[in-house]
């Protein structure tokens, strides 16, 4: 049987208001990785780009990193500080 | 080294007197500030929100690469985040060295690299009343790596 | 713009705000100071001394090409003159634009300009009691004309 | 018979230190230009180069100047500023 594992995420900026929310739980396949993530974001809402970047741990990731329920990942949307 | 992002407001002078050592002959800085136009548009104001634990962690590590590329630089970096006003100052970077050529060097990496990969969002506010989040114009599909080192 | 060279210490603060308009939201500056170490040698001062009515007009001659590179730049510069210790702000240079690039660009030229043209000699006074002038590293042998107008 | 002008020259820095004064008077022939003061200069002090460099009413010059008594005439060190 396939498992899945329930990922909270952050939301920011304008994907917060594109979710109407500041976190959100995805569920994806086990094993997670970022690259899993991205794909089961994309279905969360049409105001998300296709493939969003992922923090993990407060920290960029990759496709191929693992995730876990206790890491803090985020859905980081394009920065415009400055 | 020192970087913070936070509500207070930047005290401008405070940030370069951290980098002026007697040995520090340039000193170089950059201070950015809420422009009152954009993109052809009156900007009455300016929210900047950050994913605030990694906003440090990442401003940290930039100033960090920084200092690595020429030894003996001193950098201090600010980020203010919260409602500000036209005028106020947003970010704050000075970087001295003994020559003006590292300073430099090292001041404009770190706008650079800020601009590009500290988690920051801001939101114009204009004059007709109505708020939007500011889209860069080349936003990234893919996580942003640290830049690679800099040769001279 | 604004250029000045004379005795009169200088206020990194004011010239910093004579470019902080409300359409600029780049500034970049940059601050020479008197470094205590010069080619292995320990300084205690500085004499800064000065062909005024000269220098006064190759600063702002260098103020003005600064500023013709990029439409609405503001340019603030001011290089003392006189007996300087170690620490104390010889050159104070803001530039404003709405953008970073030609604020960056700009403060540069100006450092870059200055150091090439400006009739501004400087004697260091060394911990041993010794003083003599400095001997630039590529001394011209012609007079230095304008930089060429930069393109972007 | 060839005429001279006595051109005064203000010295500064290093050169003034060289020649022990903050003017000299320079006699050259007529016509005066920036060239020939530079080639007389040279013989004024072996501590200044071979063609220093000159600045006539306060801006740089170049060889082909004319220069009378009434200009400003000044010889300028390698700058040293900033």
């Amino acid at each position: 049987m396939d498992t899945t594992v329930d990922i909270t995420v952050r939301l920011f900026a304008a994907y917060a208001d594109a979710v109407g929310a500041s976190h959100t739980t995805v569920r994806v396949p086990e094993p997670a990785t970022v690259g899993t993530l991205r794909t089961a974001l994309a279905s969360l809402s049409s105001r998300l780009p296709p493939r969003p970047i992922i923090a993990v741990n407060a920290e960029y990731a990759g496709d191929e990193q693992r995730i876990t329920e206790r890491d803090e990942v985020a859905v980081i949307p394009p920065v415009s500080g400055g | 080294m020192h970087s913070h992002v936070g509500p207070e407001p930047i005290d401008v002078a405070r940030i370069t007197e951290m980098v002026m050592r007697a040995g520090n002959g340039g000193i170089a800085t950059f201070i950015g500030t809420v422009r009152d136009f954009a993109d052809g548009s009156a900007v009455v104001g300016m929210e900047y929100s950050a994913y605030l634990q990694m906003a440090r962690k990442e401003l940290a590590a930039i100033v960090a690469e920084a200092a690595a590329a020429a030894p003996e630089t001193d950098i201090a970096a600010v980020h203010r985040i919260g409602e500000l006003t036209v005028g106020d100052v947003s970010i704050a970077i000075a970087a001295g060295h003994a020559h003006r050529g590292p300073a430099f060097d090292a001041c404009r990496y770190v706008i650079e690299e800020a601009k590009r990969r500290v988690p920051i969002w801001k939101r114009e506010h204009y004059a007709s009343g109505r708020s939007e989040w500011v889209v860069p114009p080349h936003a990234p599909t893919d996580a942003p790596a640290a830049a690679p080192p800099r040769g001279d």
